[in-house]
């Protein structure tokens, strides 16, 4: 026999001006179980509180009952309160008689009959109520970042500034990510490596940020807080400790490849990093190009490495490591425009795409910022842009806007008038799209003093004519076709996922969109978080996006990693699912349907007629369980049951309900 | 190897070379045509743009006979063709344009059988290998523009060739010994019967096509198509004499054309002395005659 | 599971006031709704002082894919009129992919109520968001009126 | 340069936006006026309408003026623009069914393209194929230019590309039947 108290509130006249409270009292002493029932004007007010205090102790209450407002608002007010009265505070159920019965109900007759349900539902339901608790582990104080453009330094940077050890893994042998190949920043123009490569260095040197480039993650266990992450480090054919950076090597290598860097414009050795400025400064052998990994022969690099560092033997290292947060920071790709027959299949040399273009001008780039067409290597007069490239175009590309291109479109625009005196720019475009702080200005700038002229419609076809590229197009706004005799065509390509995207994803278990961004938790209350508790995203991975929005997520994804790194607890909500080992079957039906990959199989052992057995059965971690409850519909045999929901409480509800 | 033949009105009178052509080549790769029964004209454009069901009704009779006799359809025209697809897609994808259809044709066209290009017949499925063993003399290193006009590869998705840049011609021409110049216009449409019906509209159409495949040192055209092969044959003389600086003496050849002169016949019996731009220079300079 | 009723007092004999006349007969409906969208729209519902008929009894679910076919069903047997299922908007769901499973799992259970000879109109699934009241204040309208024409739900009520 | 009213041009155009959708499955709504079909045209630019603005013309409702257009005769099936098309719109079928109805409204403001596709199915009708000669001389008499493309007539004839007589197929009839009936039927079904 449990003793239920009721408590009904009239919150001033809100309820008890058309709910006749009293008779609710009266009638809930009449429910079974229940042995207190009074009602009050405020509840949840300090006297309000205080007599279910005191109606606990003096009646020695195990269960309670609150009929007021929505549980939505003072659940939590209750639930602590019967926690200072020393009782379980899950031992308690809301009736809402407010909301769902004062306000919409103007009949005093139907609401109080309503009112009286409600209670006894609520009654029905605390019966069944079992002490719960919150459960709570412990966390590793230190951050894992994947990816190291100007995202994951940003991340990286601040996380290590709130005092926690970071980790970067970076696949490629140097961090900066694609802000490091691009030589001028919209709006303001200033040069990328001036405001990035600081930052690359900041990261090298803090206390708290280890970089492992080359690296990649193979494998993620554990869960929020208690991550164990295996990295790859991939043999870079250079011992790291002896290295000095000195360069003789790459001075040395006699083989010559293109670089990618570069965008294939330029060449590097065999034994390179990427470019002058890299973090860390050391090399990579490139395996696939060196001639001693081809056909044995060479090894200068080796012989004239003045710290013996050149090591054709290293292997790849697998490392795990412990982590409690993690960022994901992988950025994106080009689209690749190969697809357009239209625009030559990607095969006209003098048809390049933006980030070409980024290397062309970049002072320290392979033309030494010489705008020079890749053909024969003339400066162009006119040159062509085509916005919208595998953006906007489900037929051959993507539906999305990219977000950046008519930005760094009109950028580039800007640095051609600057660069080629008496050249001539025309920009194809859809939609001119500039929502940001000064971009419009900066666009309006383009097309009226570096005097760009924009035309706005989507280009059908670009084809070699002699040395020229023809490029046509159809002026919307008069409405007939153009022709234009281009020395050099631009293509904005759209920003796309890294094609190893969806394989991180399915490692990290975070979900990815249909183009294979990353999907945040909420679009709009949650931009950085993923369902995957612990997991946050930040940059170009998520979306497409410019480097001032990369760096805004970036900064919110750290405060939400310190946040959680910061507690030396994790409460754990105690609304979760739990197993009926006895019954389950492991059939593991119910682990595909958690959102929150909370279900996992183990197997137990069991005395089985005298002899021990195994078997497997579905296991809960609690930590992950959102409590969403659609495992225990999943559950043929009816024995994943969420706790504080139960079938029992829920049907106990039903039939009160339904007298 | 067999089909049913759909030479099309153009074959038996502007496009007489293209069938005598087709019909030697078929004979040495072994393929039998066997010509479709009391065929009807495929309608053209003029068709469906008039209307619609009529449109796909012409070519249906045709694929409906050729059903009958349990052989896929082989159409030289790419207009043909493309008519032909455009009904055997439409019958295949919807029961109710089916019946419709087969009202108006008083005929059952199931979509059993459908319909092929010459050059999917002739150069896709015979395989390049054959192709050049069965070559005997070597265009030499002939520069040739291969031209496969608008309608051979659309629809996009259903067509046997890539829609911007096809390769099946290219890949023959460097079979037989030429030299295929890449080119941009091989898609580019000649308009039709526009140069008949819309004289100055058809004709800048054809200019453009004629000077961008000149300009690209391309001493000869190859098209596989009738209407293709009239515009840009016959409209030279039309273009030298109406536009100020235009001089075209550029030959145009069926890919048949030049496929059974590899294959060893006389051009003559392949058909090539009917045509408007002279040819003869260009096949004497390569020892072709 | 199973739940003792006997203990419980019928409703009917504790709302009896004294001075009513006896009331027409009102439609019973059970609603189950999730935490985050439509039980917050019934909230709103009542903050904005929507109102809509005394018929329905809400029982709070963290998500409508909590809800278990079964429990639809003892509440049909349990005498209710009408069950409404409502959630968050598809692609709305807090749990993320949560109410996908609920919209799929209720089309066919739709049809297994039919199949039992149940006017589809008693049992609906619907998306009512957390800012949509008036939504949840016409769907308890319009259901309610719904019911009251097909009358009492006897087909399924346990025989007593 | 009159302003149009939108407010009864989109009331009144709503049902031949559906009309058209039926007739040649596009959705003109879907039309985000790129261009890239104009641009793309190989007749575009004889055009009094580019395709973008046929399309444009059709969203907005002004039904009359683009089946008066001359753009709709003018084109020439080559579906450049079906193919190029980014949101995987075919404005060569909207032209198709625009073409069939502006005949159906009487108006064919192109009369060559008009007469010779006449001239074209005509000769069809009558002897289930067409012949060639007797459609380029019908022809030119019909739009008055009797001589034109008459200089390569007699090579033609010695070559064997022109022959004097028709051909006639046995199914004639059977074809005239279906022209009929398509007619027939293709009136009723819109
Ligand atoms: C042509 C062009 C010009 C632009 N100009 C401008 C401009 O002027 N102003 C502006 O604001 N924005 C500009 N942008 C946009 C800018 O490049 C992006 O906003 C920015 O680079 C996004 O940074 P990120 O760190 O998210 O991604 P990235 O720069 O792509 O960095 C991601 C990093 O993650 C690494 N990585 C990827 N996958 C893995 C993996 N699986 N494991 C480990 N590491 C991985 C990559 O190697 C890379 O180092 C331009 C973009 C382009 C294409
Ligand atoms: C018509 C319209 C529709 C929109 N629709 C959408 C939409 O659908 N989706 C979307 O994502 N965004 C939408 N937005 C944008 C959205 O409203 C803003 O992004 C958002 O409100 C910004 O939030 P905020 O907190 O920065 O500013 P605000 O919402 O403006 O909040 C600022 C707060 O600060 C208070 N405050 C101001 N000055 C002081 C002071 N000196 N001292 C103390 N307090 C002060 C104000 O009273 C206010 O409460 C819309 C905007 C408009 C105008
Ligand atoms: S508990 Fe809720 S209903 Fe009661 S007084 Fe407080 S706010 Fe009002
Ligand atoms: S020569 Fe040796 S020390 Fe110098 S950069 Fe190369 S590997 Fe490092
Ligand atoms: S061994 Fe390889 S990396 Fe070293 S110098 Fe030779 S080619 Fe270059
Ligand atoms: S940002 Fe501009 S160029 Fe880029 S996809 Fe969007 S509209 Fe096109
Ligand atoms: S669905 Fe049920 S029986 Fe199957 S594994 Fe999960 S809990 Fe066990
Ligand atoms: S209640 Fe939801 S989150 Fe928890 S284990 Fe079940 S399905 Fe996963
Ligand atoms: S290409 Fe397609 S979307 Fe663009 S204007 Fe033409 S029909 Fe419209
Ligand atoms: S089909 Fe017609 S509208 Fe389309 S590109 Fe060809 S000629 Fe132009």
């Amino acid at each position: 026999m449990r003793r239920v108290g009721v408590f009904v509130c009239h919150c001033g006249s809100n309820i008890a001006g058309t709910v006749d409270v009293e008779r609710v009292a009266k009638e809930a002493c009449k429910f079974p179980n229940v042995v207190f029932a009074t009602d009050y004007k405020y509840m949840c007010s300090e006297p309000g509180q205080q007599v279910i205090k005191d109606a606990i102790k003096e009646h020695n209450l195990d269960r309670v009952v609150v009929a007021s407002c929505s549980p939505r608002m003072h659940e939590p007010t209750f639930r602590r309160c019967l926690e200072s009265a020393g009782m379980n505070p899950y031992l308690f159920e809301m009736a809402n008689i407010r909301e769902h019965c004062s306000w919409v109900h103007p009949d005093k007759e139907k609401g109080t009959v309503k009112a009286i349900d409600l209670v006894r539902k609520a009654a029905a339901k605390v019966v069944k109520d079992e002490p719960l608790q919150k459960s709570s582990i412990g966390i590793t104080k230190r951050a894992l970042v994947i990816g190291g453009g100007i995202a994951g330094i940003q991340v990286a940077l601040d996380i290590a500034d709130a005092g926690f050890p970071v980790t970067i893994v970076e696949k490629e042998p140097t961090i900066g990510g694609r802000m490091a190949q691009i030589d001028k920043t919209f709006p303001t123009l200033d040069c990328s490596a001036c405001i990035l490569t600081p930052k690359m260095v900041d990261a090298s040197q803090h206390p708290n940020i280890e970089i492992l480039s080359y690296s990649e993650v193979e494998k993620v266990e554990g869960y929020v807080g208690n991550f164990n992450i295996t990295i790859r480090k991939k043999a870079r054919s250079v011992d790291m400790s002896k290295c000095t950076g000195c360069g003789t090597c790459w001075e040395k290598c006699p083989t010559k490849v293109d670089s990618e860097f570069d965008m294939g414009l330029g060449k590097r050795k065999a034994i390179y990093t990427p470019f002058p400025q890299a973090v860390p400064n050391k090399p990579v052998i490139d395996r696939i190009h060196c001639t001693k990994f081809k056909n044995g022969k060479c090894g200068i690099c080796q012989k004239f490495c003045p710290t013996g560092a050149v090591d054709f033997e290293q292997q790849d290292e697998l490392i795990t490591e412990k982590y409690g947060a993690i960022v994901v920071s992988t950025g994106f790709n080009q689209f690749d425009h190969s697809v357009y027959g239209e625009y030559g299949y990607g095969k006209y040399p003098d048809v390049i795409t933006g980030l070409h273009f980024e290397r062309l001008i970049n002072a320290s780039g392979p033309t030494m910022g010489k705008i020079k067409r890749p053909s024969d290597h003339k400066i162009p007069e006119t040159v062509v842009f085509v916005k919208c490239v595998g953006s906007r175009d489900e037929a051959k590309g993507k539906s999305y806007c990219s977000r950046t291109c008519c930005m760094y479109t009109a950028k580039h625009a800007t640095l051609v008038h600057e660069k080629i005196p008496g050249s001539k720019s025309y920009i194809f475009y859809m939609d001119v799209r500039t929502p940001g702080k000064g971009y419009e200005e900066f666009y309006k700038r383009t097309a009226e003093e570096y005097e760009a002229q924009y035309i706005r419609g989507r280009v059908s076809k670009i084809y070699q004519k002699g040395d020229k590229l023809m490029v046509r197009g159809e002026d919307s706004l008069i409405g007939r076709p153009v022709e234009i005799e281009a020395d050099m065509v631009v293509l904005a390509n759209a920003m796309v996922a890294r094609e190893d995207a969806g394989d991180l994803a399915r490692t990290l278990g975070i979900s990815y969109d249909k183009d294979n961004f990353f999907t945040e938790a909420h679009p709009k209350l949650r931009p950085v978080e993923t369902h995957t508790a612990g997991v946050f995203l930040a940059g170009a991975c998520q979306g497409p996006k410019d480097i001032p929005d990369s760096v805004a997520q970036a900064g919110a994804a750290a405060s939400k990693a310190i946040g959680l790194l910061s507690k030396t607890q994790m409460e754990s909500d105690a609304i979760v699912s739990n197993v009926d080992e006895s019954r389950c079957s492991g059939c593991m039906i119910c682990k595909g349907i958690c959102p929150y990959k909370a279900i996992d199989a183990k197997i137990i052992t069991e005395r089985i007629g005298g002899k021990m057995a195994e078997r497997q059965v579905a296991e809960v971690n609690k930590s992950l369980c959102q409590g969403c409850g659609a495992c225990t519909v999943a559950c043929r045999a009816g024995c994943l049951n969420l706790l504080g929901f139960t079938n029992e409480q829920i049907l106990a509800e039903v039939e009160a309900v339904c007298l | 190897m067999k089909y049913a033949y759909y030479p099309g009105c153009s074959l038996h009178s502007t496009g007489i070379e293209y069938d005598m052509s087709s019909q030697l080549v078929a004979g040495k790769l072994g393929v039998e045509l066997k010509e479709i029964p009391d065929w009807n004209c495929c309608g053209a454009s003029a068709g469906h743009t008039t209307n619609h069901l009529l449109g796909l009704a012409l070519p249906a009779r045709n694929l409906a006979i050729a059903e009958k006799e349990g052989l896929d359809v082989m159409a030289p025209c790419a207009s043909c063709y493309n008519r032909m697809k455009t009904s055997e897609v439409a019958v295949k994808s919807s029961q109710e344009t089916k019946a419709r259809v087969a009202e108006v044709t008083e005929m059952e066209y199931e979509g059993k059988v459908g319909v092929k290009s010459a050059l999917e017949v002739f150069v896709k499925d015979a395989g390049l290998d054959t192709i050049k063993s069965l070559t005997v003399k070597n265009l030499g290193g002939m520069k040739i523009a291969a031209y496969y006009g608008c309608l051979l590869v659309r629809p996009v998705g259903i067509g046997f060739d890539d829609p911007e840049n096809p390769m099946t011609m290219d890949d023959m021409v460097t079979a037989l010994g030429g030299e295929a110049v890449d080119w941009p216009f091989k898609t580019e449409c000649c308009g039709a019967s526009l140069p008949t019906a819309r004289e100055k509209v058809g004709l800048k159409l054809v200019y453009d096509i004629l000077t961008i495949a000149q300009s690209v040192g391309a001493e000869a055209v190859v098209t596989a198509c009738p209407l293709c092969f009239m515009n840009l044959d016959m409209r030279q003389n039309d273009l030298n004499k109406k536009v100020d600086n235009a001089n075209f003496h550029l030959p145009i050849f069926y890919f048949t054309e030049l496929m059974a002169i590899a294959f060893g016949e006389k051009p003559a019996k392949a058909g090539v002395g009917k045509h408007f731009v002279d040819t003869s220079s260009v096949l004497a300079k390569y020892n072709l005659k | 599971m199973s739940l003792n009723t006997e203990a419980l007092p019928k409703s009917q004999e504790v709302t009896a006031s004294p001075e009513a006349a006896p009331q027409p007969w009102e439609p019973r409906i059970v609603g189950f709704a999730c935490n985050w969208c439509t039980y917050a729209g019934a909230d709103l519902a009542g903050l904005s002082r929507l109102q809509y008929p005394p018929s329905i009894r809400l029982i709070r679910v963290p998500c409508s894919g909590r809800v278990n076919p079964q429990f639809v069903i003892r509440a049909f047997q349990r005498g209710a009129d009408g069950v409404l299922v409502a959630g968050c908007h598809p692609g709305d769901c807090h749990y993320s992919t949560g109410n996908y499973f609920t919209r799929r799992r209720f089309l066919l259970m739709q049809r297994l109520l039919e199949y039992m000879g149940m006017d589809p109109r008693r049992f609906q699934a619907r998306w009512i968001s957390g800012s949509e009241g008036p939504k949840f204040q016409q769907t308890v309208t319009q259901m309610t009126e719904d019911i009251k024409a097909l009358g009492p739900n006897r087909k399924m009520r346990d025989v007593e | 340069m009159q302003p149009i009213n939108l407010t009864s041009a989109s009331a009144a155009g709503k049902d031949f936006v559906e009309k058209v959708r039926k007739a040649s499955g596009v959705d003109v709504k879907a039309c985000y006026q790129c261009g890239k079909c104009s641009a793309g045209c190989p007749v575009a630019f004889a055009m009094d309408y580019t395709p973008r603005q046929v399309m444009r013309m059709l969203q907005l409702g002004l039904t009359e003026e683009v089946l008066k257009s001359h753009s709709i005769w003018l084109c020439a099936q080559c579906e450049t623009c079906s193919a190029r098309c980014p949101r995987k719109l075919e404005p060569a079928k909207v032209m198709e069914a625009l073409r069939i109805e502006a005949k159906k409204a009487g108006f064919e403001t192109e009369d060559e393209i008009a007469t010779f596709n006449e001239k074209f199915l005509r000769s069809v009708a009558s002897n289930g194929r067409v012949f060639e000669a007797g459609l380029v001389i019908g022809f030119n008499l019909a739009t008055v230019r009797p001589f034109k493309d008459a200089g390569v007539a007699p090579s033609m004839l010695a070559n064997g590309k022109l022959k004097l007589l028709p051909h006639k197929i046995k199914g004639r009839d059977a074809v005239r039947r279906m022209f009929e009936k398509a007619e027939k039927m293709e009136g009723e079904h819109k």
